[in-house]
Protein backbone atom coordinates (compact mmCIF):
# COMPACT_ATOMS: atom_id res chain seq x y z
CA UNK A 1 0.00 0.00 0.00
CA UNK A 2 1.14 3.47 -1.11
CA UNK A 3 2.24 5.47 2.27
CA UNK A 4 3.21 9.00 1.89
CA UNK A 5 5.30 11.77 4.68
CA UNK A 6 6.06 14.94 3.68
CA UNK A 7 8.94 16.81 5.35
CA UNK A 8 9.55 20.56 5.56
CA UNK A 9 12.50 22.98 6.76
CA UNK A 10 13.50 26.59 6.32
CA UNK A 11 15.62 27.20 3.13
CA UNK A 12 18.95 26.49 5.27
CA UNK A 13 21.79 24.80 4.33
CA UNK A 14 22.07 23.31 7.74
CA UNK A 15 18.50 22.31 7.90
CA UNK A 16 19.18 19.78 4.71
CA UNK A 17 20.78 17.65 7.05
CA UNK A 18 17.31 17.16 8.94
CA UNK A 19 15.95 16.35 5.61
CA UNK A 20 18.70 13.75 4.70
CA UNK A 21 18.49 12.50 8.01
CA UNK A 22 14.86 11.91 8.01
CA UNK A 23 14.71 10.67 4.59
CA UNK A 24 17.09 7.90 5.47
CA UNK A 25 15.91 7.29 8.25
CA UNK A 26 12.33 6.33 6.68
CA UNK A 27 13.80 4.30 3.56
CA UNK A 28 16.65 2.52 6.08
CA UNK A 29 15.36 1.86 9.20
CA UNK A 30 11.57 0.87 8.42
CA UNK A 31 11.68 0.54 4.57
CA UNK A 32 14.82 -1.54 4.56
CA UNK A 33 15.33 -0.22 0.77
CA UNK A 34 18.10 -1.52 -0.65
CA UNK A 35 21.44 0.61 0.01
CA UNK A 36 21.80 1.49 -3.26
CA UNK A 37 18.20 2.74 -4.09
CA UNK A 38 18.97 4.69 -0.33
CA UNK A 39 22.05 6.05 -1.50
CA UNK A 40 20.33 7.16 -5.05
CA UNK A 41 17.24 9.03 -3.38
CA UNK A 42 19.13 10.29 -1.11
CA UNK A 43 21.52 12.36 -3.14
CA UNK A 44 18.59 13.20 -5.76
CA UNK A 45 17.14 14.54 -2.92
CA UNK A 46 20.10 17.01 -1.13
CA UNK A 47 20.65 17.99 -4.79
CA UNK A 48 17.35 19.38 -5.22
CA UNK A 49 17.13 20.82 -2.04
CA UNK A 50 20.29 22.55 -2.75
CA UNK A 51 19.39 23.88 -5.48
CA UNK A 52 15.97 25.39 -4.24
CA UNK A 53 17.89 26.98 -1.14
CA UNK A 54 20.50 28.32 -4.08
CA UNK A 55 18.81 29.28 -6.67
CA UNK A 56 14.85 29.50 -6.30
CA UNK A 57 15.74 31.09 -3.11
CA UNK A 58 18.40 33.03 -4.03
CA UNK A 59 20.45 31.78 -1.01
CA UNK A 60 17.92 33.67 1.47
CA UNK A 61 17.15 32.06 4.56
CA UNK A 62 13.67 31.49 5.99
CA UNK A 63 11.56 30.26 2.99
CA UNK A 64 9.76 26.99 3.15
CA UNK A 65 11.16 23.98 1.43
CA UNK A 66 9.33 20.86 1.16
CA UNK A 67 9.94 17.09 0.30
CA UNK A 68 6.65 14.76 -0.26
CA UNK A 69 8.37 11.50 -0.35
CA UNK A 70 5.90 8.51 -1.74
CA UNK A 71 6.37 5.00 -1.17
CA UNK A 72 4.82 2.78 -3.10
CA UNK A 73 5.51 -1.10 -3.61
CA UNK A 74 7.39 -1.09 -6.63
CA UNK A 75 8.21 3.06 -6.71
CA UNK A 76 9.47 6.04 -4.64
CA UNK A 77 8.37 9.12 -5.65
CA UNK A 78 9.83 12.45 -4.55
CA UNK A 79 8.53 15.72 -5.06
CA UNK A 80 10.59 18.67 -3.98
CA UNK A 81 8.60 21.94 -3.76
CA UNK A 82 9.44 26.04 -3.14
CA UNK A 83 7.65 29.07 -3.72
CA UNK A 84 11.05 30.93 -5.23
CA UNK A 85 11.96 31.86 -8.85
CA UNK A 86 11.22 29.21 -10.98
CA UNK A 87 13.92 27.80 -12.94
CA UNK A 88 13.94 28.69 -16.40
CA UNK A 89 11.58 27.10 -18.93
CA UNK A 90 13.76 24.24 -21.01
CA UNK A 91 16.70 24.16 -18.45
CA UNK A 92 16.23 20.68 -16.97
CA UNK A 93 15.38 19.23 -20.68
CA UNK A 94 18.69 21.00 -21.90
CA UNK A 95 20.86 18.88 -19.40
CA UNK A 96 22.77 16.24 -20.56
CA UNK A 97 25.69 13.63 -19.39
CA UNK A 98 28.64 14.94 -17.91
CA UNK A 99 31.18 16.35 -19.64
CA UNK A 100 34.49 14.70 -19.34
CA UNK A 101 37.04 16.99 -17.90
CA UNK A 102 40.49 17.23 -20.19
CA UNK A 103 43.77 16.76 -17.22
CA UNK A 104 46.03 19.63 -20.06
CA UNK A 105 42.77 21.62 -20.16
CA UNK A 106 41.78 23.72 -16.90
CA UNK A 107 38.58 25.26 -18.28
CA UNK A 108 37.33 22.12 -18.28
CA UNK A 109 37.64 22.04 -14.55
CA UNK A 110 34.00 22.73 -13.66
CA UNK A 111 33.47 23.54 -10.29
CA UNK A 112 29.65 23.87 -11.15
CA UNK A 113 26.61 22.73 -12.64
CA UNK A 114 26.33 19.37 -11.89
CA UNK A 115 23.59 18.96 -9.83
CA UNK A 116 20.58 18.27 -12.39
CA UNK A 117 22.62 15.83 -14.33
CA UNK A 118 23.27 13.71 -11.10
CA UNK A 119 19.71 13.80 -9.98
CA UNK A 120 18.66 12.51 -14.01
CA UNK A 121 20.93 10.03 -13.46
CA UNK A 122 19.85 8.88 -9.78
CA UNK A 123 15.98 8.95 -10.59
CA UNK A 124 14.02 7.38 -13.59
CA UNK A 125 11.72 10.20 -14.06
CA UNK A 126 12.56 13.93 -13.76
CA UNK A 127 9.61 16.63 -14.11
CA UNK A 128 9.59 20.15 -13.13
CA UNK A 129 6.35 22.48 -13.18
CA UNK A 130 5.80 26.05 -12.30
CA UNK A 131 2.32 26.50 -11.13
CA UNK A 132 0.49 29.29 -9.40
CA UNK A 133 3.59 30.58 -7.36
CA UNK A 134 4.52 26.77 -6.40
CA UNK A 135 7.22 25.10 -8.09
CA UNK A 136 7.99 21.16 -7.70
CA UNK A 137 10.23 18.91 -9.22
CA UNK A 138 9.24 15.42 -9.42
CA UNK A 139 11.51 12.85 -9.35
CA UNK A 140 10.68 8.69 -9.38
CA UNK A 141 12.51 5.46 -9.17
CA UNK A 142 11.78 1.86 -9.63
CA UNK A 143 12.42 -0.41 -7.03
CA UNK A 144 13.64 -3.51 -7.74
CA UNK A 145 12.80 -5.26 -4.48
CA UNK A 146 9.64 -3.30 -3.40
CA UNK A 147 9.61 -2.80 0.46
CA UNK A 148 10.48 -5.30 2.88
CA UNK A 149 8.32 -3.65 5.58
CA UNK B 1 32.88 18.09 9.61
CA UNK B 2 36.17 17.25 11.42
CA UNK B 3 39.33 18.60 9.25
CA UNK B 4 42.80 17.48 10.46
CA UNK B 5 46.05 18.73 8.81
CA UNK B 6 49.40 17.20 8.94
CA UNK B 7 52.79 18.10 7.06
CA UNK B 8 55.16 15.58 5.90
CA UNK B 9 58.50 16.28 4.29
CA UNK B 10 56.49 19.48 1.96
CA UNK B 11 53.53 17.35 1.26
CA UNK B 12 50.56 18.60 3.60
CA UNK B 13 47.63 15.38 4.02
CA UNK B 14 44.12 16.88 5.33
CA UNK B 15 41.61 14.31 6.52
CA UNK B 16 37.91 15.20 6.10
CA UNK B 17 35.57 13.53 8.05
CA UNK B 18 31.69 13.71 8.38
CA UNK B 19 29.49 14.65 5.90
CA UNK B 20 30.70 16.72 3.03
CA UNK B 21 27.48 19.02 2.25
CA UNK B 22 26.43 22.52 1.45
CA UNK B 23 26.32 23.67 5.38
CA UNK B 24 29.73 23.05 5.24
CA UNK B 25 31.14 23.96 2.27
CA UNK B 26 31.98 27.51 2.93
CA UNK B 27 34.22 26.53 6.08
CA UNK B 28 36.01 23.36 4.13
CA UNK B 29 36.75 25.07 1.11
CA UNK B 30 38.44 28.35 2.57
CA UNK B 31 40.60 26.17 4.79
CA UNK B 32 41.36 23.73 2.05
CA UNK B 33 42.40 27.18 0.15
CA UNK B 34 44.21 28.53 3.19
CA UNK B 35 46.60 25.51 3.42
CA UNK B 36 47.63 25.60 -0.25
CA UNK B 37 48.18 28.96 0.00
CA UNK B 38 50.54 28.34 2.36
CA UNK B 39 52.52 25.34 1.86
CA UNK B 40 53.57 24.17 -2.03
CA UNK B 41 50.25 22.94 -3.38
CA UNK B 42 51.01 19.80 -3.20
CA UNK B 43 48.33 18.03 -1.42
CA UNK B 44 46.53 14.47 -0.19
CA UNK B 45 43.23 14.57 0.83
CA UNK B 46 42.09 11.42 2.50
CA UNK B 47 38.47 11.61 2.31
CA UNK B 48 38.08 7.79 4.45
CA UNK B 49 36.09 9.51 7.05
CA UNK B 50 33.81 11.43 4.58
CA UNK B 51 30.37 8.86 4.07
CA UNK B 52 28.34 11.34 1.81
CA UNK B 53 29.40 14.14 -0.61
CA UNK B 54 26.91 15.97 -2.73
CA UNK B 55 28.00 18.36 -6.00
CA UNK B 56 28.55 21.07 -3.51
CA UNK B 57 31.39 18.80 -1.90
CA UNK B 58 32.77 17.93 -5.62
CA UNK B 59 32.87 21.55 -6.12
CA UNK B 60 35.57 22.24 -3.51
CA UNK B 61 37.35 19.32 -4.40
CA UNK B 62 38.01 20.92 -8.20
CA UNK B 63 38.51 24.60 -6.04
CA UNK B 64 41.37 23.25 -4.35
CA UNK B 65 42.46 20.71 -6.94
CA UNK B 66 42.85 23.77 -9.40
CA UNK B 67 44.34 26.08 -7.14
CA UNK B 68 47.17 23.37 -5.85
CA UNK B 69 48.11 23.05 -9.98
CA UNK B 70 48.27 26.90 -10.36
CA UNK B 71 50.89 26.79 -7.56
CA UNK B 72 52.78 24.25 -9.76
CA UNK B 73 51.05 21.01 -7.22
CA UNK B 74 48.59 18.44 -7.27
CA UNK B 75 45.84 17.67 -5.16
CA UNK B 76 45.24 13.85 -4.82
CA UNK B 77 42.32 11.77 -3.32
CA UNK B 78 42.89 9.33 -0.89
CA UNK B 79 40.25 6.37 0.88
CA UNK B 80 37.21 7.21 -0.85
CA UNK B 81 34.45 5.54 0.41
CA UNK B 82 32.16 3.40 -2.42
CA UNK B 83 29.80 6.15 -2.07
CA UNK B 84 31.98 8.94 -2.65
CA UNK B 85 34.06 7.12 -5.35
CA UNK B 86 31.01 6.00 -7.26
CA UNK B 87 30.32 9.92 -7.15
CA UNK B 88 33.45 11.28 -8.54
CA UNK B 89 32.91 8.38 -11.33
CA UNK B 90 29.53 9.69 -12.11
CA UNK B 91 31.07 12.66 -12.85
CA UNK B 92 33.99 11.55 -14.53
CA UNK B 93 36.24 13.31 -12.32
CA UNK B 94 38.64 10.39 -12.11
CA UNK B 95 39.78 11.76 -15.33
CA UNK B 96 41.55 14.97 -13.51
CA UNK B 97 41.90 13.88 -10.12
CA UNK B 98 44.45 10.98 -9.09
CA UNK B 99 43.43 8.30 -6.54
CA UNK B 100 44.83 6.22 -4.10
CA UNK B 101 44.33 3.51 -1.40
CA UNK B 102 47.07 4.08 0.80
CA UNK B 103 48.92 6.85 1.94
CA UNK B 104 52.27 6.30 1.42
CA UNK B 105 51.69 5.59 -2.78
CA UNK B 106 50.20 9.30 -2.55
CA UNK B 107 52.99 10.49 -1.12
CA UNK B 108 55.44 8.76 -2.85
CA UNK B 109 53.32 10.37 -6.35
CA UNK B 110 53.65 13.50 -4.82
CA UNK B 111 57.29 13.95 -4.30
CA UNK B 112 57.77 12.37 -7.52
CA UNK B 113 56.05 14.94 -9.59
CA UNK B 114 57.81 17.09 -6.97
CA UNK B 115 60.78 15.60 -8.32
CA UNK B 116 60.23 15.99 -12.24
CA UNK B 117 59.09 19.55 -11.59
CA UNK B 118 62.33 20.41 -10.37
CA UNK B 119 65.13 18.03 -12.92
CA UNK C 1 21.78 27.13 16.50
CA UNK C 2 17.85 25.62 16.59
CA UNK C 3 16.66 23.93 13.70
CA UNK C 4 13.23 22.50 12.84
CA UNK C 5 11.94 20.01 10.82
CA UNK C 6 8.30 19.46 10.30
CA UNK C 7 6.95 15.75 9.32
CA UNK C 8 3.10 15.45 7.98
CA UNK C 9 1.71 11.81 7.11
CA UNK C 10 -2.14 10.51 6.83
CA UNK C 11 -4.00 9.13 9.77
CA UNK C 12 -3.40 5.71 9.52
CA UNK C 13 -1.42 3.25 11.87
CA UNK C 14 0.93 2.41 9.09
CA UNK C 15 2.09 5.66 8.22
CA UNK C 16 3.11 6.32 11.89
CA UNK C 17 5.87 3.64 11.20
CA UNK C 18 7.48 6.57 8.61
CA UNK C 19 7.33 9.15 11.12
CA UNK C 20 9.35 7.13 14.05
CA UNK C 21 11.97 6.83 11.30
CA UNK C 22 12.25 10.12 10.03
CA UNK C 23 12.31 11.10 13.66
CA UNK C 24 14.82 8.41 14.74
CA UNK C 25 16.74 9.41 11.37
CA UNK C 26 17.32 12.63 12.17
CA UNK C 27 18.03 12.11 16.46
CA UNK C 28 20.30 9.65 15.57
CA UNK C 29 21.87 9.92 11.81
CA UNK C 30 22.03 13.76 11.56
CA UNK C 31 22.50 14.87 15.15
CA UNK C 32 23.89 11.80 17.12
CA UNK C 33 21.93 12.27 20.53
CA UNK C 34 21.65 9.79 23.21
CA UNK C 35 20.10 6.36 23.04
CA UNK C 36 18.17 7.73 25.96
CA UNK C 37 17.19 11.05 24.68
CA UNK C 38 16.42 9.15 21.23
CA UNK C 39 13.94 6.36 22.70
CA UNK C 40 12.33 8.96 24.62
CA UNK C 41 11.41 11.27 22.89
CA UNK C 42 10.28 8.31 19.74
CA UNK C 43 8.49 6.46 22.23
CA UNK C 44 6.49 10.02 23.32
CA UNK C 45 6.37 10.91 19.44
CA UNK C 46 4.64 7.17 18.76
CA UNK C 47 1.83 7.83 21.82
CA UNK C 48 1.36 11.25 20.89
CA UNK C 49 0.33 9.91 17.60
CA UNK C 50 -1.35 6.64 18.71
CA UNK C 51 -3.96 8.99 20.09
CA UNK C 52 -4.37 11.40 17.47
CA UNK C 53 -5.22 8.66 15.29
CA UNK C 54 -7.75 7.13 17.58
CA UNK C 55 -9.15 9.60 19.62
CA UNK C 56 -8.82 12.77 17.65
CA UNK C 57 -9.82 11.06 14.41
CA UNK C 58 -11.59 8.15 15.87
CA UNK C 59 -9.10 5.64 13.61
CA UNK C 60 -10.60 7.15 10.63
CA UNK C 61 -7.84 7.32 7.80
CA UNK C 62 -7.57 10.56 5.49
CA UNK C 63 -7.03 13.20 8.22
CA UNK C 64 -3.90 14.98 8.58
CA UNK C 65 -1.10 14.83 11.50
CA UNK C 66 1.82 16.88 11.98
CA UNK C 67 5.11 16.29 14.17
CA UNK C 68 7.14 19.27 14.23
CA UNK C 69 10.62 18.65 16.07
CA UNK C 70 12.47 21.61 17.01
CA UNK C 71 16.07 20.97 18.35
CA UNK C 72 18.10 23.13 20.31
CA UNK C 73 21.44 23.22 21.76
CA UNK C 74 20.25 21.80 25.10
CA UNK C 75 16.17 21.32 24.56
CA UNK C 76 14.26 19.09 22.15
CA UNK C 77 10.87 20.22 21.30
CA UNK C 78 8.03 18.12 19.51
CA UNK C 79 4.33 19.64 18.69
CA UNK C 80 2.01 17.03 17.55
CA UNK C 81 -0.98 18.86 15.54
CA UNK C 82 -4.40 17.51 14.28
CA UNK C 83 -7.32 18.97 13.75
CA UNK C 84 -10.05 16.33 14.59
CA UNK C 85 -11.83 15.88 18.70
CA UNK C 86 -9.59 17.78 20.93
CA UNK C 87 -8.90 16.06 24.09
CA UNK C 88 -11.56 16.77 26.86
CA UNK C 89 -10.17 19.89 29.56
CA UNK C 90 -8.57 18.53 32.65
CA UNK C 91 -7.66 15.21 30.47
CA UNK C 92 -4.03 15.24 30.40
CA UNK C 93 -3.85 16.99 34.26
CA UNK C 94 -5.78 14.43 36.10
CA UNK C 95 -2.89 11.82 34.56
CA UNK C 96 -0.86 10.86 37.71
CA UNK C 97 1.59 7.91 37.65
CA UNK C 98 0.73 3.98 36.69
CA UNK C 99 -0.97 1.97 38.87
CA UNK C 100 0.52 -1.00 40.43
CA UNK C 101 -1.23 -3.89 39.12
CA UNK C 102 -2.15 -6.48 41.36
CA UNK C 103 -1.18 -9.95 40.42
CA UNK C 104 -4.13 -11.55 42.69
CA UNK C 105 -6.42 -8.96 41.17
CA UNK C 106 -7.53 -9.05 37.07
CA UNK C 107 -9.79 -5.76 37.69
CA UNK C 108 -6.40 -4.18 37.93
CA UNK C 109 -4.62 -5.72 34.71
CA UNK C 110 -6.10 -2.85 32.70
CA UNK C 111 -5.50 -3.08 28.65
CA UNK C 112 -5.50 0.43 27.95
CA UNK C 113 -5.28 3.96 29.97
CA UNK C 114 -1.18 4.56 29.58
CA UNK C 115 -0.38 6.88 26.34
CA UNK C 116 -0.79 9.88 28.77
CA UNK C 117 1.61 8.77 31.73
CA UNK C 118 4.21 7.08 29.20
CA UNK C 119 4.59 10.55 27.46
CA UNK C 120 4.71 12.83 30.80
CA UNK C 121 7.16 10.44 31.96
CA UNK C 122 9.62 10.57 28.93
CA UNK C 123 9.45 14.10 28.38
CA UNK C 124 9.97 17.41 31.21
CA UNK C 125 6.91 19.59 29.86
CA UNK C 126 3.74 18.51 28.08
CA UNK C 127 1.15 20.96 27.42
CA UNK C 128 -2.26 21.07 24.99
CA UNK C 129 -3.76 23.43 23.26
CA UNK C 130 -7.14 23.50 21.70
CA UNK C 131 -7.48 26.51 19.57
CA UNK C 132 -9.18 27.78 16.15
CA UNK C 133 -10.21 23.52 15.23
CA UNK C 134 -6.32 23.13 15.64
CA UNK C 135 -5.04 20.66 18.31
CA UNK C 136 -1.33 20.93 19.68
CA UNK C 137 0.16 18.61 22.12
CA UNK C 138 3.73 20.23 23.42
CA UNK C 139 6.57 18.24 24.16
CA UNK C 140 9.53 19.52 25.82
CA UNK C 141 12.86 17.60 26.74
CA UNK C 142 15.93 18.60 28.40
CA UNK C 143 19.15 17.50 26.71
CA UNK C 144 22.12 16.47 28.60
CA UNK C 145 24.60 16.75 26.15
CA UNK C 146 23.29 19.09 23.15
CA UNK C 147 23.58 18.33 19.79
CA UNK C 148 26.80 16.96 18.76
CA UNK C 149 26.49 17.54 15.06
CA UNK D 1 5.97 -8.07 12.06
CA UNK D 2 7.35 -12.08 12.04
CA UNK D 3 5.26 -14.45 14.02
CA UNK D 4 6.68 -18.13 14.86
CA UNK D 5 4.79 -20.67 16.82
CA UNK D 6 6.15 -23.86 18.13
CA UNK D 7 4.53 -26.26 20.67
CA UNK D 8 6.94 -28.02 23.66
CA UNK D 9 5.04 -30.48 25.59
CA UNK D 10 1.77 -28.52 25.34
CA UNK D 11 3.50 -25.63 25.93
CA UNK D 12 3.11 -22.37 23.32
CA UNK D 13 6.25 -20.92 22.51
CA UNK D 14 5.82 -17.38 20.24
CA UNK D 15 8.80 -15.51 18.98
CA UNK D 16 7.86 -12.07 17.44
CA UNK D 17 10.13 -10.35 15.58
CA UNK D 18 9.88 -6.44 14.26
CA UNK D 19 8.36 -3.07 15.69
CA UNK D 20 5.04 -4.42 18.08
CA UNK D 21 3.11 -0.95 17.77
CA UNK D 22 -0.27 -0.25 16.38
CA UNK D 23 0.03 -1.19 12.90
CA UNK D 24 0.33 -4.51 13.30
CA UNK D 25 -1.40 -4.69 16.76
CA UNK D 26 -4.56 -6.04 15.38
CA UNK D 27 -3.06 -9.11 13.41
CA UNK D 28 -0.56 -10.10 16.43
CA UNK D 29 -3.71 -9.71 19.23
CA UNK D 30 -5.52 -12.35 16.97
CA UNK D 31 -3.20 -14.62 16.01
CA UNK D 32 -1.59 -14.54 19.66
CA UNK D 33 -5.51 -15.13 20.87
CA UNK D 34 -6.21 -18.03 18.50
CA UNK D 35 -3.37 -19.69 19.71
CA UNK D 36 -4.19 -19.33 23.55
CA UNK D 37 -7.71 -20.59 22.72
CA UNK D 38 -6.56 -23.70 20.51
CA UNK D 39 -3.82 -24.83 23.48
CA UNK D 40 -4.02 -25.01 27.18
CA UNK D 41 -3.35 -21.50 28.15
CA UNK D 42 0.73 -21.92 28.83
CA UNK D 43 2.32 -19.32 26.49
CA UNK D 44 5.98 -18.43 26.15
CA UNK D 45 6.00 -14.88 24.70
CA UNK D 46 9.67 -14.65 23.07
CA UNK D 47 10.29 -10.79 22.56
CA UNK D 48 14.08 -11.18 21.58
CA UNK D 49 13.56 -10.09 18.69
CA UNK D 50 11.38 -6.62 19.23
CA UNK D 51 13.43 -3.40 19.59
CA UNK D 52 10.16 -1.29 19.95
CA UNK D 53 6.64 -1.20 21.62
CA UNK D 54 4.43 1.14 22.66
CA UNK D 55 1.37 0.88 24.77
CA UNK D 56 -0.64 -1.02 22.50
CA UNK D 57 1.46 -3.73 22.54
CA UNK D 58 1.51 -3.38 26.10
CA UNK D 59 -2.12 -3.63 25.32
CA UNK D 60 -1.77 -6.88 23.07
CA UNK D 61 0.47 -7.98 26.64
CA UNK D 62 -1.98 -7.43 28.90
CA UNK D 63 -4.96 -9.03 26.83
CA UNK D 64 -3.77 -11.97 26.32
CA UNK D 65 -2.25 -12.69 29.80
CA UNK D 66 -5.75 -11.87 30.76
CA UNK D 67 -6.75 -14.74 28.40
CA UNK D 68 -4.39 -17.34 29.50
CA UNK D 69 -4.84 -16.92 32.70
CA UNK D 70 -8.67 -17.42 32.21
CA UNK D 71 -8.26 -20.47 30.92
CA UNK D 72 -6.13 -21.72 34.16
CA UNK D 73 -3.01 -21.18 32.09
CA UNK D 74 0.07 -18.55 32.52
CA UNK D 75 1.72 -15.88 29.64
CA UNK D 76 5.42 -15.57 30.67
CA UNK D 77 7.86 -13.42 28.60
CA UNK D 78 11.23 -13.90 27.48
CA UNK D 79 14.63 -12.10 26.05
CA UNK D 80 13.28 -8.43 26.52
CA UNK D 81 15.47 -5.66 24.64
CA UNK D 82 16.52 -3.27 27.53
CA UNK D 83 14.01 -0.92 25.80
CA UNK D 84 11.17 -3.26 26.06
CA UNK D 85 12.49 -4.00 29.66
CA UNK D 86 12.31 -0.56 30.65
CA UNK D 87 8.88 0.12 29.22
CA UNK D 88 7.59 -3.06 30.92
CA UNK D 89 9.05 -1.65 34.05
CA UNK D 90 8.02 1.83 33.62
CA UNK D 91 4.27 1.00 33.21
CA UNK D 92 5.00 -1.83 36.58
CA UNK D 93 3.93 -4.41 34.35
CA UNK D 94 6.76 -6.42 35.51
CA UNK D 95 4.34 -7.28 38.52
CA UNK D 96 1.64 -9.45 37.03
CA UNK D 97 4.34 -11.09 34.31
CA UNK D 98 7.26 -13.42 34.75
CA UNK D 99 10.15 -12.72 32.76
CA UNK D 100 12.67 -14.91 31.95
CA UNK D 101 16.55 -14.54 30.03
CA UNK D 102 16.44 -18.63 28.96
CA UNK D 103 13.84 -20.40 27.75
CA UNK D 104 14.63 -23.42 29.61
CA UNK D 105 13.94 -21.65 32.73
CA UNK D 106 10.89 -20.27 31.23
CA UNK D 107 9.53 -23.80 30.07
CA UNK D 108 10.43 -25.34 33.61
CA UNK D 109 7.89 -22.10 35.31
CA UNK D 110 4.69 -23.10 33.18
CA UNK D 111 5.61 -26.90 33.51
CA UNK D 112 5.51 -26.86 36.94
CA UNK D 113 2.64 -24.17 37.33
CA UNK D 114 0.52 -27.26 35.61
CA UNK D 115 2.03 -29.71 37.56
CA UNK D 116 0.67 -27.65 40.76
CA UNK D 117 -2.23 -26.86 39.17
CA UNK D 118 -2.89 -30.37 38.45
CA UNK D 119 -1.95 -31.87 41.89
N1 LIG E 1 15.25 24.57 -8.10
C1 LIG E 1 15.73 25.50 -8.97
N2 LIG E 1 15.16 26.72 -9.05
C2 LIG E 1 15.63 27.63 -9.90
N3 LIG E 1 16.67 27.42 -10.73
C3 LIG E 1 17.28 26.23 -10.70
C4 LIG E 1 16.85 25.21 -9.81
N4 LIG E 1 17.64 24.14 -10.02
C5 LIG E 1 18.52 24.48 -10.96
N5 LIG E 1 18.32 25.74 -11.39
C6 LIG E 1 19.09 26.42 -12.47
O1 LIG E 1 19.77 25.44 -13.22
C7 LIG E 1 21.20 25.68 -13.17
C8 LIG E 1 21.95 24.34 -13.16
O2 LIG E 1 21.76 23.69 -11.91
P1 LIG E 1 22.74 22.53 -11.44
O3 LIG E 1 22.89 21.53 -12.54
O4 LIG E 1 22.21 22.00 -10.16
O5 LIG E 1 24.15 23.21 -11.22
P2 LIG E 1 24.55 24.41 -10.25
O6 LIG E 1 23.55 24.46 -9.15
O7 LIG E 1 25.91 24.05 -9.80
O8 LIG E 1 24.53 25.65 -11.11
C9 LIG E 1 21.42 26.53 -11.96
O9 LIG E 1 22.59 27.32 -12.07
C10 LIG E 1 20.15 27.37 -11.93
O10 LIG E 1 20.24 28.44 -12.82
N1 LIG F 1 -4.88 13.44 21.06
C1 LIG F 1 -6.03 13.18 21.72
N2 LIG F 1 -7.19 13.68 21.26
C2 LIG F 1 -8.34 13.44 21.91
N3 LIG F 1 -8.43 12.71 23.03
C3 LIG F 1 -7.32 12.19 23.55
C4 LIG F 1 -6.06 12.40 22.93
N4 LIG F 1 -5.12 11.77 23.66
C5 LIG F 1 -5.75 11.20 24.68
N5 LIG F 1 -7.08 11.43 24.64
C6 LIG F 1 -8.09 11.00 25.63
O1 LIG F 1 -7.40 10.63 26.80
C7 LIG F 1 -7.65 9.26 27.14
C8 LIG F 1 -6.41 8.63 27.74
O2 LIG F 1 -5.40 8.47 26.78
P1 LIG F 1 -4.20 7.46 27.00
O3 LIG F 1 -3.60 7.70 28.32
O4 LIG F 1 -3.28 7.60 25.83
O5 LIG F 1 -4.82 6.00 27.01
P2 LIG F 1 -5.69 5.25 25.90
O6 LIG F 1 -5.36 5.88 24.59
O7 LIG F 1 -5.24 3.85 26.00
O8 LIG F 1 -7.12 5.46 26.29
C9 LIG F 1 -8.11 8.63 25.85
O9 LIG F 1 -8.91 7.51 26.06
C10 LIG F 1 -8.85 9.77 25.18
O10 LIG F 1 -10.15 9.87 25.67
Amino acid sequence: MTRTIGLDVESRPECIELLSGALCGVCQRQLALPAADISAIHLAMVEAVNNVVEHAYNGESGHLVRVELELAPNRCNLRVRDHGQPMAPGRLAAVTTFAEPDPEDPDTWSTRGRGLAIIKSCMDTVEYEARDGVNTLFMSRTLATGESA
Amino acid sequence: MILTHRNIEGIDIVSLSGRLVMADVPQVRQKLLAIVEAGNGKLVLDLKGVGFMDSSGLSVLVSVFKAARAKGGDMVLLGLSPTVRSLIELTRLQHIFSIFDDEATALARLAESAKSAAG
